[in-house]
């Protein structure tokens, strides 16, 4: 039921044009906000979710591909889905290694930037099928990541904030004053293309030609399904509550045989896998990345992302990449004044849901599970 | 009347925000201009969208803008990469654009796409004019400063060819980020080289620091900037220092044109809040021949992209429009500017010009 | 002389109740205990009067003044001042500028110098390492800077909650004598301890609390030979 | 010299610890037979907690060795020392406070989970398998604590009192069923019966894991009577005196110093 | 010699300007113990109040420039500090109680907040400011050497505002509140401490520093523009970080090294100097692996 609603209610939002109907589907879901969190009827959904997981989890991907097939000949609001999606994914990394490990990343656009780079100089310079060079673009951004894995490492908290922040800043910088990469002018990044299907060619299906971002559509929703089974399955598991060990208390973690180093590492790299990956299907459907689009701004925004949701809360963070990526693009119609009411409106959600929209809790390791009594 | 769709896109928020919204004002005042126009055919709704200057966000907002099928046509982007991003979408939909402020030449000689057209004209050939012309001047040496965007970086390619190539030397070149605000250990060291000339190739709040600072640590070379600074702010930002400033521009200065004069009039009578700057009246140029075509053809997409193909010596305020088979204006003229008494004036016009005051080190 | 008088005091946290309609009074001069086993709800007493956690029903005075539900730093103004449970030190502060905060609402320098020499004195390994870092102490170290810190104000009253864990027999002797010691210098005293025998050894009056109520009170000679007390403490 | 010389568990020659200026610990020696339990007494501030803490890893010592079931393990990492079989707790509480009282007793179970990324993520079933073996063996030891926090597993530790959270502390360290058991102050802040009850557990899971041995600092004179067999005393990181409680009450150095002589 | 004078004044000059902002920081690293990204735009802030405050002056009549500096000044972090101090009051105490983390996200989203509000409401706030020169402008030549007193005013009053901040910390009853609060809110409230008061306070001071900042930058370099704080921001932090948060020097020495590596990085390296900000932020992240809690590490005060 409720997935049934969300599902109505994230295409009611996409297709929403004019500012009475967003503001009035905006102040719907304040509203469901508001009464669910006095009611407890989040607290309810929430382990509603965690009982029935499966079935839920069927559900919300079933839809999700609903959804999709609404908008299959809409571009715009496809793109925007799939950019969600891909953010997600992205944020999703991060929060493996800032929810989960406790290691600020504030440099998720530039490993995003990484990815999409990844993919711009392997499409259009090699002949690699593409759905490699998606996975190579996480590679990429796991490797390129080792080049801080020496500081991130041995610092904490600030001080290991600031080794990613510089590392943002540095790596758009050197993006624009290198012209191998194309420079501040950017690079044109060739289309996907899965045994000879070109994915920036619309598909013809029943006779109607669907809109090309469909087919992104559909693998970004794979790729988030696939990051998001991951996400929860590593929470889930031994990795998981490692990570939670090292963030909470490192020394007592170690007088347990816990690997400091050896979980940062992990938690890093596969942050930084997602968050590459992301942003190589992102650069293929965008075709042009220039540097602009990975400054640190866009690092900021990802972060917010995952506190916005709740910080180690999957299920937070892909409410809340709906929510940053969406929102300001509905205010559009206002303009100039956007990011000004899109930074208030996030204000005013942190005032009331201090913890982020969707809270973490605590962690159940098989879904449904029940202790025999 | 009917009702036809158009659109504007520009960065209206963040770092260039200024242009973007003296840009959009230009083009939402041309729509209004003709609206009220009782021969007119069609009544016009005019869009306006952010691309915040991110090629990310530029194709976000081209697919909204070229996927609705209802708008016929769109006057789209200053920045170049956001506008060499967002060509490919424009074609593949087929709708036809106009680009009102993005300078990189290109966008529309790097493809083929009909749709494509480009109203003001590219840093080369800016470039080419501002290199003769200080040549002309006498001067020998420079150093030149850029910023590391695509403008900057272009400007100082073009520039530097055309300047070798007259047999000008460039003694250092230094290359600065978009949001610095120290360039003294840079300009130390020009004023060690000692240059005749600045050249500066960025926008005016670069600019402004850069010549505040030249003063602060005594250098006394001639200050040569870009379009980029052909704005009132950069004379209100510098104050005094800004007199004897040379710097070029695209199209003919609109307070030349009879049709300038109205645009600058009108706009002043709308009362923005913001100044229509060095591309407002570009995109008032566009946006109008947008509409002319729409006229001519009616809304269709394919009519108006044929129609726009064959424009020749079409009025505006901006001089005669031509698009060659690329859909570039050929008939760039390049204005050149001296700031005097607080005001950008046309060389010709200027006191420079006519002997009474001298630039820096001639 | 001030007393601390509580009635019909109910509080909890978030939607677990803790106290129910307590009633105490600390006379005024006096050392006046409270024995209650884990989670009992002691410390709940103290924040309630310290106004950290509002009582949601019932009145707290110092004398006359009605404190409930005031400011803490308005109830401490009243020359009131607390050892608090689990000795809260400032980690990254020297012992001697934990000490100083002690004494925040004394403005006179000589007074506050000729304190601290008094807490040096009692506590010799303190003044050995005025500058260490408090965080750095070792946890009876850490007791003894607390206990030493809720000294320095003077004040008229002291709450004191659980002092001597963690400290070595030596030091617990010497922290009921010191305790005893301020009281005989007119300083009334609110004491919640685990250590019941010695405690009683040195308190006028006393309660105990389970579960959020009083179950017993009486003179320090009355409870220790009440069989509750002597069942749950002594075994 | 690889082989024990005597049944010795663990051997501690000569650990010198300093903090700047500071001498926590000074040429401390002491051994730990197997299957005893010593208390490690000595007036606050004399390195009790230093000396744990140079033998679990947490710092290198600034001299002196410390031999582990034969093995040299000064100055290994604090995971090696885990992995030697040596546990500890923590004199101020350090449980992760939002993770449930399971998350936290598996912590100390590290070094018997299977770590491996792909078991973990794709072998749910034999994940499964293991995870429900390792709730029964969490649940058994907590029981032998608190019938009542057995059946609270997967509530968050941070919602439960002190003396509760001492008990997982112990479990936590237990799970893994170490040869040597270091607790600092088990006791700190729980009444009388409270504490005579913990000894009891800890007593009946020693008797439980074959040849625990244990060193326990403790304040409370009759905790160590109860239930050591020998007693070490420091005081200013010195070894000042050794033997059974009985030896040790009566020397007048450590009345003088720690106990505080009537 | 007269070059490398010129590039020492230069880096001088700069690197108390970053001190200054990197002083901030670690102000608020004590208080709040989480990134306020709003800093720089808070400093935005104060330069375009104090820019007010100028043409006010100006409206009013009043031209001396001594006067106009020291109104500019005093009303520019007075008024700055009166908006921190109320942003504390509604943003940040009542989220006192969630994870600190979520104030980060907070001063984020109010650093936009406060640029966009500038830049939209501001008459003509999205193009720059010509900020008057009020200080005098003599100088001496000394070949290729400009020494201007204007600069040597701001490096000295700026390092005077540095070593008092930092007296104002360490060595008063306020100071210690101040970082009695930022250790443990409850039990600094045991003691007697105005919580609310101190944390206003605090926010106060910060601002105001920041605002002071932000006028030594308009005086310096003459213009302003609402996307100032951004760098500026990021640079301080940065300085403060890497400098140690453990007292004021750290961000002092980070500031310094940072305007050395810029400077450097300009004009000595082998390449271009557009490389620059590459080279700076690169040493940044060396510095990190080789001292991870800063050149000056703070006294540690955790045990086990
Ligand atoms: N911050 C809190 N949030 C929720 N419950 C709390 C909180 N603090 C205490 N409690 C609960 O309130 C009850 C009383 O706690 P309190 O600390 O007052 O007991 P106590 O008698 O001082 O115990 P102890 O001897 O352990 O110090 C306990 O059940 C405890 O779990
Ligand atoms: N990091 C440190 N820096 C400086 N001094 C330290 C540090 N750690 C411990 N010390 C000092 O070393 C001495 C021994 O400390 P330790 O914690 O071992 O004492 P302890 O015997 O456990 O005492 P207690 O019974 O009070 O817990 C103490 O005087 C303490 O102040
Ligand atoms: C520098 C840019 C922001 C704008 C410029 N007109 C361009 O073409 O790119
Ligand atoms: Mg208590
Ligand atoms: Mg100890």
């Amino acid at each position: 039921m409720v997935v049934v609603l969300a599902s109505a209610y994230a295409w009611l939002f996409l297709h929403a044009e004019s500012q009475v109907v967003v503001l009035v589907l905006l102040a719907v879901a304040a509203l469901a906000a508001v009464v669910g969190g006095r009611t407890g009827a989040d607290r309810v959904l929430a382990t509603a979710m965690s009982q029935h997981s499966r079935a839920m989890n069927g559900a919300i991907v079933a839809g999700l591909l609903a959804v999709i097939a609404l908008f299959a000949t809409d571009h715009f609001p496809l793109l925007m889905l799939t950019t969600v999606l891909l953010y997600m994914t992205a944020a999703l990394g991060l929060n493996i290694q800032f929810g989960y490990a406790g290691m600020v990343n504030f440099a998720g656009a530039a490993f995003f930037g990484i990815g999409a780079y990844t993919a711009a100089v392997m499409t259009t310079q090699t002949g690699l099928p593409p759905l490699l060079i998606l996975i190579l673009g996480g590679v990429m951004a796991a490797l390129i990541g080792f080049v801080l894995v020496i500081p991130v490492v041995r610092t904490r908290g600030h001080y290991a904030a600031v080794v990613t922040i510089a590392f943002s800043v540095l790596f758009k910088t050197f993006l624009e004053v290198n012209d191998i990469l194309g420079g501040p002018q950017g690079l044109m990044v060739d289309s996907m293309k899965i045994l000879g299907w070109d994915f920036n060619a619309s598909p013809v299906l029943f006779g109607v030609e669907m809109s090309f971002y469909l087919n992104y559509a559909l693998l970004g929703a794979a790729l988030a399904v696939l990051a998001f089974v991951f996400t929860r399955r590593l929470e889930r598991s031994w990795v998981g509550l490692t990570l939670d060990a090292v963030r909470l208390d490192d020394t007592a973690s170690a007088c347990f045989g816990i690997g400091i180093t050896r979980a940062k590492v992990l938690a890093f790299t596969l942050g930084n896998v997602m968050v590459g990956m992301a942003g190589a299907l992102y650069g293929m459907m965008i075709s042009f990345i220039a540097p602009t689009s990975f400054t640190f701004s866009d690092s900021l925004l990802l972060v917010a992302i995952v506190l916005l949701g709740g910080m180690g809360s999957p299920w937070g963070t892909a409410l809340a990449a709906f929510i940053v990526i969406v929102l300001p693009e509905k205010l559009q119609i206002i303009q100039e004044y956007r990011f000004l009411l899109f930074s208030v409106l996030v204000i005013a959600m942190l005032l009331f849901r201090p913890d982020g929209l969707l809270p973490r809790t605590v962690r159940a390791y098989i879904p449904g599970w029940r202790a025999k009594p | 009347k009917d009702t036809v769709k158009i659109a504007f896109i520009g960065p209206l928020t963040g770092g260039v925000s200024a242009q973007g919204l003296g840009g959009r004002n230009s083009a939402v005042l041309a729509v209004a201009l003709r609206n009220q126009d009782e021969d007119a055919a069609y009544t016009y709704d005019l869009v306006s969208l952010d691309d915040e200057c991110k090629p990310n966000v530029g194709v976000q907002v081209a697919t909204k803008t070229a996927a609705d099928r209802h708008v016929i046509g769109a006057i789209t982007h200053y920045c170049s990469a956001v506008a060499m991003g967002a060509v490919d979408i424009y074609h593949k939909f087929g709708l036809p654009v106009i680009v009102w402020g993005a300078v990189l030449p290109d966008i529309t000689y790097g493809n083929d796409y009909a749709e494509v057209h480009r109203v003001n004209g590219t840093m080369i050939n800016q470039n080419e004019v501002a290199a003769q012309f200080m040549l002309d001047h006498g001067y020998k040496t420079w150093a030149v400063i850029h910023d590391t965007t695509d403008y900057g970086k272009g400007h100082n390619k073009y520039f530097s060819e055309f300047l070798t190539k007259g047999g000008g030397e460039i003694l250092g070149t230094f290359g600065v980020t978009a949001d610095q605000r120290d360039f003294t250990a840079e300009l130390t060291k020009i004023k060690d080289l000692d240059p005749d000339v600045i050249y500066f190739g960025g926008l005016t709040p670069l600019g402004v620091r850069i010549r505040q600072q030249m003063d602060k640590l005594g250098i006394d070379a001639q200050f040569q900037g870009t379009s980029g600074i052909v704005s009132e702010s950069f004379v209100e930002g510098v104050g005094d220092l800004a007199e004897g400033t040379v710097a070029f521009r695209e199209g003919a200065p609109a307070e030349k044109l009879p049709g300038g004069q109205f645009f600058l009039s009108e706009y002043e009578t709308a009362g923005y809040d913001e100044p229509a700057e060095a591309y407002g009246p570009f995109a008032f140029a566009a946006t109008n021949l947008l509409m002319d075509a729409i006229e001519a053809v009616g809304p269709d997409r394919k009519a108006v992209t044929e129609y726009l193909a064959d424009i020749e010596n079409h009025e505006s305020i901006t001089g005669p429009i031509s698009f060659d088979d690329h859909g570039q204006n050929t008939v760039a003229v390049i204005t050149k500017y001296v700031v005097q008494d607080g005001t950008w004036t046309v060389w010709e016009d200027s006191a420079y010009a006519s002997g009474d005051r001298a630039l820096a080190r001639p | 002389m001030t007393g601390i008088t509580i009635e019909n005091l109910s509080t909890g946290y978030d939607k677990a109740d803790v106290l129910l309609d307590l009633s105490l009074t600390v006379k005024p001069g006096t050392i006046t205990c409270l024995l209650g086993s884990n989670g009992a709800g002691k410390t709940t007493v103290i924040r309630s009067i310290l106004g950290l956690t509002p009582p949601r029903r019932g009145t707290i005075r110092l004398g006359d003044t009605d404190i409930t539900g005031m400011a803490t730093h308005k109830v401490i103004a009243q020359g009131l001042a607390c050892i608090p449970e689990g000795r809260r030190m400032f980690p990254k502060l020297t012992v001697e500028e934990n000490l100083r905060l002690g004494a925040y609402q004394v403005s006179d320098e000589a007074l506050i110098r000729a304190r601290m020499e008094t807490v040096f004195e009692t506590f010799p390994r303190l003044a050995e390492r005025r500058d260490q870092l408090a965080g750095t102490m070792s946890g009876g170290e850490q007791a003894m800077v607390s206990i030493g810190r809720g000294l320095m104000s003077g004040p008229k009253i002291l709450l004191i909650d659980e002092p001597s864990l963690g400290l070595s027999p030596l030091y617990v002797k010497e922290n009921f004598k010191i305790i005893d010691g301020i009281r005989d210098q007119g300083v009334t005293v609110f004491l919640v301890e685990q250590n019941v025998r010695q405690t009683l050894g040195i308190a006028d009056y006393g309660y105990v609390l389970s579960g959020g109520r009083l179950i017993a009170e009486g003179t320090a000679e009355a409870l220790k030979a009440s069989p509750e007390v002597h069942a749950a403490y002594f075994g | 010299m690889t082989r024990p010389t005597t049944d010795a568990v663990l051997e501690i020659d000569a650990l010198s610890k300093t903090f700047g200026g500071v001498t926590a610990l000074d040429a401390f020696t002491m051994s730990v037979r197997r299957g005893d339990i010593v208390g490690l007494l000595g007036p606050n501030g004399s390195g009790k907690t230093t000396s744990f803490n140079a033998v679990t890893g947490i710092f290198p010592p600034s001299g002196g060795t410390v031999r582990f079931d034969g093995a040299d393990i000064t100055g290994l990492s604090p995971q090696k020392v885990y992995a030697a079989g040596i546990a500890r707790t923590f004199q101020r509480s350090r449980l992760c406070l939002p993770l449930s009282i399971f998350d936290n007793i598996m912590i100390g179970n590290h070094g018997r989970l299977t770590k491996g990324l792909w078991f973990n993520l794709m072998r749910r079933r034999a994940f499964r398998r293991e995870f429900e073996q390792g709730y029964e063996d969490a649940r058994a030891l907590v029981r032998t604590f608190s019938t009542a926090l057995a059946d609270r597993l997967f509530e968050p530790v941070g919602a439960l009192p002190m003396i509760e959270r001492r008990r997982i502390e112990i479990c936590r360290a237990l799970i893994s069923r170490p040869r040597l058991l270091l607790l600092d102050e088990p006791s700190a802040g729980m009444t009388h019966d409270e504490t005579t009850q913990l000894m009891d557990d800890i007593l009946d899971v020693r008797g439980r894991i074959e040849g625990l041995s244990i060193i326990i600092i403790e304040h409370e004179m009759g905790v160590i009577e109860r239930i050591t067999d020998q007693c070490v005393v420091l005081n200013y990181g010195r070894k000042i005196c050794e033997g059974p409680y009985a030896h040790i009450a009566a020397d007048p150095e450590v009345q003088r110093a720690y106990l505080g002589a009537e | 010699m007269g070059l490398l004078g010129q590039y020492l004044a230069n880096g001088i000059i700069l690197g108390t300007m970053y001190a200054l902002v990197a002083v901030g920081f670690t102000l608020f690293f004590g208080v709040l113990d989480v990134i306020k990204f709003s800093h720089g735009d808070v400093l935005m802030l104060g330069a375009f109040t104090g820019f007010t405050a100028f043409l006010g002056l100006e409206f009013v009549g009043v031209t001396d420039p001594w006067v106009q500096v020291l109104v500019v000044t005093l009303v520019a972090v007075a008024g700055t500090a009166f908006i921190g101090a109320v942003i504390a009051r509604y943003l940040v105490l009542p989220l006192k109680a969630a994870p600190p983390l979520n104030i980060l996200l907070i001063t984020l989203m109010l650093g936009t907040a406060i640029r966009e509000a500038v830049r939209l409401f501001y008459p003509n706030g999205s193009n720059p400011k010509p900020f008057p020169a009020l200080l005098p402008d003599a100088s001496t030549d000394l070949g290729n050497f400009t020494l201007r007193a204007d600069s040597v005013i701001l490096v000295a009053v700026g390092l005077a505002v540095i070593v008092g901040l930092h007296l104002l910390i360490n060595r008063t009853r306020l100071g210690l509140a101040i970082r009695a609060v930022a250790q443990d809110e409850e039990t600094a409230r045991i003691m007697g401490i105005n919580y609310t008061m101190i944390v206003l306070v605090t926010f106060a001071i910060g601002s105001g520093a920041a605002a002071f900042a932000g006028i030594m930058n308009g005086l310096y370099y003459n213009e302003i523009n609402f996307g100032m704080g951004l760098l500026l921001g990021l640079i301080g932090f940065s300085a403060a970080i890497v400098g140690g948060l453990g007292n004021l020097y750290g961000a002092i020495l980070g500031g310094f090294l940072f305007a050395a590596l810029q400077t450097i990085g300009a004009v000595a390296l082998p390449f271009a100097s557009a490389y620059k900000d590459v080279f700076a932020f690169g040493v940044v992240i060396a510095v990190m692996a080789w001292k991870p809690t800063g050149l000056i590490a703070e006294r540690t005060s955790d045990r086990v």
